[in-house]
């Protein structure tokens, strides 16, 4: 019996057999000639689900309309939409997969700062194009990602000034989640206060974990702080999931905003839309855009994706609009260089401007950040938000922080000093040039 | 030759060896081919994401091998066997973190980024050494196996068997995915280690160092099944599979129960961590979303797909269930978690044998 | 009632279910079998063993000799504390009370089981449990007398001495013919020949037998009593069975056992004709 | 102890009353005249500058249509000085966010929704003014600074109501933004009150008021007279007199100083102590939230040995359907929990019956498969209910009868929701023992789960009692859920968040044992809550985590094992 299976597996036959079953993972799906096809990186199931979807939604929603208009360059875009499932790896794979296997032009994607940094060496690699359309911690400039969503000094800063100037705070607790973006946030803004004469025992800064779901220590802690007879305000970076607890407990403690404002950089009508907003009253939010800003192109936006998505309950936000522009910023780009190509198409990117949703203008820079103006809502209890304070001009996205001490000599400059990460002080270029 | 040694019988006794050495042997010659001696334009050429892509299931191939070694022979459902798995990713992902030098962001010659922007002063204690290779290796068998076999000495000793096991080995995955998350842990936090430039002076991003790691994993996957498979013939393996059986049997015919499940299970968890430090150079990062209790519980799902107790099996489930995932995310991605939840149901309902049992009976049928 | 000294249930509570010295005294114990000293023609001593499950007295104050090569039966009704009691000779269940000795030496509340094996008491199960997944030939191999180590096991082969033995065991039980059958293939009445010849295997002095002939034709009993009968005199051989045909036929010396304790110990007719044991068997 | 306080929005139903308070209100404040008179017009002087010359009533709501927020600030200071009975309703109704003007005149009007239209109320003349459409209004919007004027300003006016809890109330809202002008009316109310509580609060009041006086005898009395109170506003204001970290903002007087010291010492004190009860309380909360989500586990994997992966998202479900049953009835917030509770229980009662015919059943005597099997199955409910709800969390509204806070005193207080929940644990735990030990499902239960064939011999309709106990782990579970929407997000994702802890909490107790379900999960909540104040959230759950390994090792049974020989089998 055992001799001739042996003989039957011989390895003609096997090579055979296996070349075969690899012939399924060689067949690269061509390009077809005449559509120009776009990634969408966002995570469909998992965790991250929540926030993502409605991003892919946002870039569907951008192509129809761009195919509506006849497309880019004479040829129509194709979505290719993966999905990553929320896990990190996964993220490379598939951004490994839409660049190398379905060879797509240009890659909206990714949310979390780990996904992006998991994704990172793939598309510089490849030499891909991902637009990142969400607020992060900066401290980062590659050559292939533009970042569309605020650094730092355009949603941070500005909220502790704010706060500083207009509501006399004068105690601050940092209330994180623990990970990358509210770590160095809040490293960010404890440089600051701390410049701003802010003593080192007026700050608390806190990380919880993902997720987390009982805050009655928590916020009772922060009730604590905030009872030593000074002004006394939340920055809060908490993320997804643990927001809608954390701001139950709020209520139901009686936190008011009048008593301790809670300024958030993670919630925005999204994430209030699955929170009773009634207790929540006047707590705040920074960000760049919010579905209450009055504008042509904001009316324009919202009445198209309510018929895009067939609700008319569901809101806009922050990173909607930074997707909106990105997509915008890349047709643009491929108009102008008259072809996808990602080297040329990068190359066109910065200086290119485009119109934002809130009245003024987004524009590309040479660190492959762009302009955004700083608005900071107080929630109503409809889940929108009231501008109660806004910047004067759009502000220049920062990728190296200047309260860092390891990044305040760095500097982003794709243009003159063709290098991500430039060192004013030692005048080196640090890991991947032009 | 004589083809009736014990070494041959160990290899190629059973049909199911038979296959999966040629298939590993065919697959380990046939896509270097592919890739670096056939020219890109060709239809024959596989890329090198493919390349990655089929290296990292060699290495979910090998993880499945250990778990099938403790959980088919010797009944121990571990939920929490990706701890080890992620332990030795670590292990390497430090190792490629100090290979970085000064090429990070920061440019700092010691720390990696993430303490730069923390602002830790100096390198922690626990890693030191990570910057030889050697070292790095060792802690890739050292970290897992000493936890497991700390684990595995308190748990069976005191006999902690069955759902009562299952579910603290979830525990244990789970209170090291927590402590992994923080930041303070120094080990990158939630964003984990990444932007690896090069292993052993090799270009990372290569496709002559993808061949490489790709061709290491195979090796490794064959080393590990061979090992697995030369302990579940010997006598100690008859012994393990007498434990899962009847394990009161066996202690009453004179057998220290407990030192032969310490023992798998450290052994298994060592193979575990080596399929870690395989993975992580092919993917590009570790984070503690690794130590995942659900990724566990995946594991366990390979090895079921494919049919436990025969090593082969997990080989075949980790294979066919990664591939239907990576499929099934860019095919249907709205709607791939039903097929996976559903082929996962049919297994456990219709398959307990796995697919290897499946086509065993059909074998069978036509004889 | 010694209420000063801690009880084994309390000292085996201290760490893992046994105290510190116990644990470092256990170190590499499985390789050398402590020797055996029966000089007093006991092998067995049971003395005072208390028993509780949730305030219900499994054993009760039980008291039991054992001497050696003899052939003891123990017979009482369900629940008279049978199965305890042999949990508690093996060192599966440690008593709250009283104390165990195997020959002069050997403490047997102080020992793991599967040093108790190593030491030379054998047990078999009321239901027959043999590896069912491995042959005949295997489970007696497994069984074999021997070191028992991890790393000794993994390299071990087969001599041609050690397969000697099998075969002879094989002969003993009479499954010769059954020698490479998956254990699990065997009828109920092979089953519990077998398990007795994977405790022929061990070489024990003490041979414990929980209910050998439940569910067997009565072929199968008659040769099951031939096999215990030609087991005793060279080892001890105690028996735990309801059926008084089965026990008339082989046993000498009877033990009644009634709500944990003994109720009446002598020859079997003498027994059968005690008062007080009629009245538990029939007037319950 | 004091009784717990009325909240606002309860009062601001009573508006008859308010009427009549209002009336009193003005008689009181002409009363007070004298000192406030010099007050207002140093106001007004500065206001003049900015504010609209706008004296009357019909002026200032006129000017509210096109007012910034610091404008409005200062029309809401007038409005409060008028002394005119109708102020009172107009603030309130700002503050509720009532107050609107209609976009075609400019018109302000107090409305109230009514289905898909306003009820318009006519400010001035307080009568009812018709209907109107939404759209045709536009709200004066507040913030938060505003909120803080308006309160101010209503509890200025609450002074003269005549309950007086809701003096009390005003006064203490009051002290949290002392200005000249509070306490000029807080020195009047003090000479009229003869109540003797509120007479103590606006004692305190006024004597935090004289903390910043700079005649240090008023100062010393000031501290005295705070001696020996534990309210916030009072350790608030006391605590800058000691100075922050470099010694800033110090009392400059050595006795002040010292008895700023004894008293915040005092405070301390009574703070540590209620502070030690939180924690406890907070550990009792949160392990009812363990308690309640292990509790149907302890039942299809104590009772049955089923594990169940699915188990999280039958909670899911539970909290889908308290989310659904709201959604149908919109106007009966607090009566749809009431509602959700049955309905989630047959909800999920009903997916467990569905689960154990059609897949557990077949796995019996596999426990391990049927964790894989349903890990399958947990992954399509999640998805499932991806596609029908969308990924994104749902809002499930809490009652107001659940929010809030019992404030039991000036240091201690409980929040309404988690209150709630640890008794509906402790009820729907008690429910459970009685169906275990008093019903005969729950006998039928207990014979099938200690000896299968046995039960069926005596004509147990075994099969029936497993769906139906598998129903029933399920049917708590999906109660569970409806708890958990009160306190956390409603999304795909709420039942992997729990389905970890939940094995813990049952294996920690002990498999089969519904006590040990309770005391395992309580305590698992308290020592938890110890811990985290030193170790700090993570790293609590951690060693949590750690010693539940550890423990297992010394009693691999749980916290209450089966005993006895059917627990050990061979």
């Amino acid at each position: 019996m055992k001799a001739p299976l042996i003989k039957s597996f011989g390895f003609s036959r096997t090579l055979l057999a296996a070349t075969t079953a690899l012939g399924l993972f060689a067949a690269n799906a061509q390009a077809a000639d005449d559509t120009i096809k776009v990634g969408v990186l966002h995570s469909l199931s998992g965790t991250m689900a929540i926030s993502e979807t409605t991003l892919k939604d946002t870039v569907l929603m951008m192509i129809d309309e761009q195919n509506k208009k006849g497309g880019v360059l004479g040829k129509k875009l194709e979505a290719v939409v993966v999905d990553p499932a929320s896990n990190w790896p996964l993220f490379a794979e598939k951004a490994a997969e839409l660049l190398e296997k379905d060879k797509v032009s240009v890659v909206f994607g990714c949310w979390t700062s780990v996904s992006r940094k998991s994704v990172l060496p793939v598309f510089e690699k490849d030499n891909g194009l991902l637009f990142y359309p969400v607020q992060y911690e900066g401290e980062e400039s590659s050559k292939n990602v533009f970042y569309t969503g605020a650094a730092p000094n355009q949603q941070a800063i500005p909220a502790v000034d704010y706060l500083m100037k207009d509501l006399k705070v004068k105690r601050w607790v940092l209330e994180g989640t623990d990970y990358v973006y509210p770590r160095t946030t809040n490293k960010i803004l404890e440089a600051y206060l701390k410049a701003k004469g802010v003593a080192a025992s007026d700050i608390l800064i806190n990380y919880t974990p993902f997720g987390f779901s009982d805050w009655q220590s928590e916020v009772s802690k922060i009730k604590a702080f905030g009872s030593a007879g000074k002004k006394t305000a939340v920055v809060s970076t908490i993320n997804g999931d643990a927001n809608v607890p954390f701001y139950k407990e709020l209520g139901n403690e009686k936190i008011s905003a009048e008593d301790i404002p809670v300024v958030a950089f993670s919630v925005g009508e999204e994430e209030l839309s699955g929170v009773d907003t009634k207790p929540l009253l006047g707590h705040l939010a920074a960000w760049n855009y919010f579905e209450s800003i009055k504008s042509p192109a904001n009316s324009e936006f919202i009445k198209t994706w309510h018929t895009f998505i067939k609700n008319d309950k569901r809101t806009t936000n922050d990173p909607m609009e930074a997707t909106y522009i990105g997509f915008n910023l890349w047709v643009k780009a491929v108009k102008k260089a008259g072809t996808t190509d990602t080297t040329k198409v990068i190359a066109t990117l910065p200086g290119l401007e485009t119109a934002n949703l809130t009245g003024g203008s987004a524009k590309v820079l040479p660190n492959h950040h762009i302009t955004k103006p700083v608005y900071i809502g107080e929630i109503r209890d409809d889940g929108q938000f009231d501008i109660v304070w806004q910047t004067k001009a759009e502000v220049a996205g920062d990728a190296w922080s200047d309260y860092l001490p390891g990044s305040k000599d760095l500097e982003a400059d794709w243009v003159t000093l063709k290098c991500g990460n430039y060192n004013t002080k030692t005048k080196k270029c640090v890991g991947q040039t032009n | 030759m004589r083809t009736s040694s014990p070494l041959m019988t160990l290899l190629f006794g059973d049909f199911g060896s038979r296959v999966f050495y040629a298939l590993l042997l065919a697959m380990l010659i046939v896509v270097p081919l592919l890739n670096l001696g056939v020219t890109e334009t060709s239809a024959l050429h596989l890329s090198t994401y493919t390349v990655t892509l089929l290296g990292k299931y060699l290495t979910y191939a090998l993880m499945a091998v250990a778990v099938d070694l403790i959980w088919g022979y010797c009944g121990i459902l571990s939920l929490g066997h990706t701890a080890f798995f992620a332990l030795g990713g670590y292990a390497m992902g430090m190792y490629l973190m100090r290979q970085i030098g000064t090429r990070g962001v920061y440019g700092d010659p010691l720390l990696p980024d993430f303490m730069v922007f923390l602002n830790w002063k100096e390198l922690p204690w626990y890693w030191l050494g990570f910057n030889h290779a050697a070292f790095a290796l060792l802690m890739v068998l050292l970290a897992p196996g000493a936890l497991a076999f700390c684990f595995g000495w308190l748990a069976f000793r005191s006999r902690v068997t069955g759902v009562y096991l299952s579910i603290i080995t979830q525990a244990l995955t789970y209170a090291l995915m927590l402590a992994f998350f923080r930041n303070e842990m120094g080990f990158g936090g939630n964003n984990g280690l990444t932007d690896f430039k090069e292993i052993l002076g090799f270009d990372i991003h290569l496709a002559s160092t993808r061949i490489g790691l790709f061709v290491a994993s195979g090796i490794a996957l064959g080393l590990g099944y061979t090992a697995c498979r030369a302990i579940a013939v010997s006598r100690a393996g008859r012994v393990v599979q007498a434990i899962r059986d009847a394990e009161s049997r066996t202690r009453f015919i004179g057998y220290r129960v407990e030192n032969y499940k310490m023992w798998l299970f450290t052994f298994s968890a060592v193979l575990s961590g080596i399929a870690g430090a395989l993975y992580v150079p092919q993917v590009g990062i570790i984070n503690p979303g690794e130590f995942g209790p659900i990724n566990s519980i995946e594991v366990v799902i390979w090895v079921a797909v494919g049919g436990r107790n025969t090593l082969y099996g997990p080989v075949l489930g980790a294979f066919v269930v990664n591939f239907a995932k990576t499929y099934l995310t860019a095919a249907l991605p709205e709607v791939w978690l039903y097929a996976l939840g559903a082929l996962f149901v049919v297994v456990t309902l219709f398959l307990p044998q796995g697919i290897v049992g499946l086509v065993k009976q059909l074998l069978e049928k036509r004889r | 009632m010694n209420t000063t000294a801690p009880t084994p249930a309390k000292r085996g509570a201290d760490y893992f279910g046994m105290p510190y010295a116990r644990l470092l005294k256990r170190r590499g114990s499985d390789a050398q079998p402590p020797e055996l000293d029966t000089s007093h023609r006991t092998v067995l001593y049971l003395e005072d063993i208390t028993v509780s499950f949730d305030g219900f007295k499994a054993l009760n104050a039980l008291t039991l000799y054992i001497d050696v090569g003899e052939l003891r039966c123990i017979i009482g009704p369900n629940g008279a504390g049978k199965t305890t009691m042999m949990d508690v000779i093996t060192g599966k269940t440690r008593p709250d009370h009283g104390s165990a000795w195997f020959g002069q030496t050997l403490d047997l509340l102080a020992m793991s089981e599967p040093e108790i094996v190593q030491a030379g008491i054998g047990r078999k199960f009321q239901r027959p449990t043999v590896f069912q997944n491995h042959t005949v030939f295997q489970n007696l191999e497994l069984a074999m007398a021997g070191d028992k180590r991890v790393w000794t096991i993994l390299f071990a082969k087969l001599g041609a001495l050690q397969r000697e033995r099998i075969e002879k065991v094989l002969e003993t039980v009479g499954l010769k013919d059954q020698t490479s059958l998956l254990a699990g293939s065997l009828s109920h009445g092979q089953k519990q020949w077998l398990e007795i010849g994977m405790l022929l295997m061990q070489e024990p002095k003490l041979l414990l037998v929980d209910e050998p002939v439940a569910g067997m034709t009565p072929q199968e009993t008659e040769r099951t009593a031939e096999l215990l009968l030609s087991l005793a005199g060279e080892r001890s051989v105690v028996v735990v069975e309801h059926d008084m045909d089965f026990v008339r036929s082989i046993a000498k010396k009877v033990t009644v056992l009634h709500q944990g304790s003994v109720l009446a110990e002598g020859p079997i007719d003498e027994v059968q004709r005690n008062p007080q044991v009629v009245e538990v068997y029939l007037g319950e | 102890m004091s009784k717990p306080l009325t909240s606002q929005p309860r009062r601001t139903r009573g508006w008859t009353v308010l009427f009549a308070g209002a009336a009193a209100a003005l008689a009181l404040l002409l009363g007070g005249l004298p000192a406030h008179a010099d007050d207002a017009a140093s106001a007004t002087e500065t206001e003049a500058v900015s504010a609209p010359a706008a004296a009357d009533l019909a002026g200032i709501l006129a000017a509210f249509a096109a007012a910034d927020f610091s404008t409005k600030d200062q029309l809401i200071s007038q409005l409060a000085t008028l002394h005119d009975p109708r102020a009172r309703p107009i603030l309130q109704a700002l503050l509720d966010g009532h107050l609107e003007t209609r976009s075609s005149d400019g018109k302000v009007f107090i409305v109230e929704e009514y289905g898909d239209a306003l009820k318009l109320t006519d400010p001035l003349t307080s009568t009812a003014a018709g209907d109107g459409k939404p759209d045709d209004f536009e709200r004066i919007r507040s913030n938060n600074a505003l909120r803080k004027t308006l309160k101010v300003a209503i509890a200025q006016l609450e002074l003269a109501d005549t309950d007086p809890a809701v003096r009390i109330a005003a006064v203490k809202q009051m002290r949290r933004d002392i200005d000249d002008s509070t306490v000029a009316s807080l020195r009047a109310a003090f000479g009229s009150e003869q109540n003797p509580k509120v007479k103590h609060e606006i004692a305190v009041a006024l004597a935090l008021a004289d903390l910043a006086a700079t005649d240090v005898d008023a100062r010393l009395a000031a501290v005295n007279a705070l001696d020996g109170e534990a309210a916030t506003d009072v350790y608030n204001a006391l605590m800058p007199l000691l100075g922050d970290a470099d010694g800033k903002g110090i009392e400059t007087d050595p006795k002040v100083r010292a008895a700023v010291i004894a008293a915040v010492h005092h405070i301390n004190l009574w703070r540590g102590f209620y502070q030690v009860l939180d924690t406890l309380f907070f550990g009792l909360s949160l392990g009812s939230v363990l308690v309640l989500s292990s509790i149907g586990l302890a039942i299809t994997f104590g009772v049955m040995g089923v594990i169940n992966m699915a188990h999280g998202e039958l909670m899911m479900l539970g909290a889908y359907t308290a989310y659904v049953v709201q959604q149908l009835m919109p106007n009966h917030i607090g009566l749809s929990i009431a509602v959700a509770i049955p309905a989630a229980f047959l909800v999920s009662g009903l997916a467990g019956v569905a689960i154990e015919r059609s897949i557990v059943r077949f796995l019996y005597g596999r426990p391990l498969e049927t964790l894989l099997a349903t890990f399958g199955l947990s992954l399509i409910l999640q998805q499932l209910v991806r596609s029908i709800f969308s990924p994104l969390n749902r809002s499930v509204t809490t009652p107001e009868w659940m929010s809030g806070l019992w404030q039991i005193n000036d240091l201690f207080s409980l929040t309404y929701n988690r209150l709630y929940i640890v008794i509906f644990t402790l009820l729907v735990f008690g429910a459970l023992l009685l169906v275990m030990n008093r019903t005969s499902l729950g006998l039928k239960v207990r014979a099938v789960a200690q000896n299968r064939s046995m039960a069926k011999a005596m004509g147990v309709r075994t099969e029936r009692i497993d769906a139906l106990t598998f129903g029933l782990g399920s049917g708590i579970a999906g109660i569970a859920g409806v708890a958990l929407s009160q306190l956390t997000n409603v999304g795909p994702n709420l039942g992997q968040s729990y389905i970890i802890d939940s094995f813990m909490v049952v294996v920690f107790g002990g498999v089969g044992n519904l006590w040990g379900t309770l005391i395992s999960g309580m305590s698992l909540g308290i020592i938890n809550k110890l811990l985290e104040p030193y170790a700090g959230a993570v790293f609590a759950k951690i060693l949590v985590l750690v010693f539940l390994i550890l423990f297992i090792q010394r009693r691999p049974k749980g916290l209450f094992p089966q005993k006895g020989r059917a627990a050990e089998g061979h």
